[in-house]
């Protein structure tokens, strides 16, 4: 899946390679989620899908980029960010998404409670090329 | 260089106010920081209020578990409070149902809750 | 060879102060003297001092778990007490939070403690 | 992953072939610790990590050694511990790193939580062959 950009607006780009960047990231998210209208559960869920995933670029993928924007699919509009990483993969993604299983220290919900906290979830992943994820929450 | 987040106290019970959108790094010294304090200070009760934090992600939400078990490890207790409700709804759907935390809605009640729970303890 | 950790007695509450690191067959044996002692002295309860030490890994944490339950069984209450604010905040990491274990901050404080819930007990 | 140990640093060498040499273990990896400046929580959390590895590598691999050392690695400074033995292996490594796994009569928590307590985790192993853990915690 590419992002749904909307037409005529062009997608914010932000860095991820320290912690401090993961403070941003939940700043512009937060800003775009406002200007979309979304509600305040939803901007509170897509921020905080947006703060896992940072991390996860960070943490995992030895820092990359995140892009966020106005999203606008079929009539609705929402907000898109996409995280992507040149780090080392995902080798098993099935097991990855797993509530609670992680590779390191965390807690594990971090792509499996994100996907729960959006309306679109689109991961790819190669063992050695890198990752990215999309996620899009839509206006009600 | 990161952070710190001052701890304050009211009486025997450490109160700790977020203010700002916490860096990681900053998360766990806050964690250390609250453990020291509980012992350098004695403290019996802990109160975190979260009412100025827009969101809770698994790393703080697991801070705040972290905090309830290590004070009462400390013999203090732990209250959340001002948590709220998008927060609260978020936590459950990311899967993070914070069984341990004890939670208030403002930091009054939470003083309340700590009040009692001392009492019955001296009793007991 | 491994060395005992002693067993003091003040009133019907045992005490040991745990001095330095032990190896684990030493653990072992302590938890064993520990339950006989409770019996032979009719204790009422047990303070374990772990303030001198630095770390306590799933071993030693599970001593004290098991101290804890074995001694309730006996009819008397342990209390843990000088655990560091750094030991803790490990113990949770590791994923132990030695919930059936009661802790105070320091000796006095858990002797306190045993008082109170021996006249609670009377009381009951 | 071979341990990222400090240029003209020799790390020391230390058996684990009796109960008494884990508690040997914890004294030298608390010098270096302290040694490498790591914070008194950081210090605590790598002392009990070693002794959890180290007492794995005397109960079910069957004795081995310890090497340990100051470490660096891009500019970041601190200890590493590698835990080998030639004992049996780990057959199904995903088990054993699950929290609350024993094959004894532990409480499952060493291998796991351990992961949890150091920066970097590295486990080799080979059924028959033996078992080497590689662990650093960086200095903040
Ligand atoms: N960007 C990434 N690059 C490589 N691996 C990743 C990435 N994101 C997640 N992973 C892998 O997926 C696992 C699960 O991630 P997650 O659900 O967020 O849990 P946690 O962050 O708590 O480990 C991680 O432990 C890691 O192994
Ligand atoms: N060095 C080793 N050699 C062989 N097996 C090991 C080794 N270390 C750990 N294991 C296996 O992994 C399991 C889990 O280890 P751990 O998480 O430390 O828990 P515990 O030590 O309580 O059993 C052990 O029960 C054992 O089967």
């Amino acid at each position: 899946m590419s992002a749904p950009w909307s037409a005529g607006e062009e997608p914010r780009l932000l860095p991820v390679a320290h912690s401090s960047d993961v403070v941003q990231v939940r700043q512009l998210i937060r800003t775009l989620a406002q200007e979309c209208r979304l509600s305040l559960v939803d901007q509170t869920k897509f921020i905080t899908a947006a703060s896992e995933l940072a991390r996860n670029t960070l943490v995992y993928g030895g820092g990359g980029t995140v892009r966020a924007g106005k999203a606008e699919k079929g009539g609705r509009r929402g907000v898109a960010a996409v995280f992507a990483d040149e780090g080392p993969g995902i080798p098993d993604l099935e097991l990855a998404m797993t509530d609670g299983w992680t590779s390191g220290g965390g807690l594990g919900l971090g792509l499996s409670g994100t996907r729960r906290l959006v309306d679109e979830f689109d991961l790819v992943t190669e063992v050695g090329v890198g990752t990215t994820i999309t996620i899009v929450k839509w206006a009600r | 260089m990161t952070e710190r987040v001052p701890i304050l106290r009211i009486g025997d019970v450490l109160v700790v106010s977020i203010q700002f959108d916490l860096e990681d790094q900053t998360v766990l010294n806050l964690q250390e920081d609250l453990a020291e304090q509980i012992v350098a200070r004695s403290a019996r009760g802990v109160i975190i209020d979260i009412t100025a934090l827009e969101i809770v992600d698994s790393f703080v939400g697991r801070m705040l578990a972290t905090i309830a078990d290590v004070s009462r490890m400390l013999d203090a207790r732990t209250v959340v409070v001002g948590m709220r409700p998008a927060v609260a709804i978020t936590l459950v759907e990311l899967g993070l149902s914070l069984g341990g935390v004890d939670t208030a809605l403002d930091l009054e009640k939470g003083l309340a809750r700590l009040r009692r729970s001392a009492q019955a303890a001296d009793l007991a």
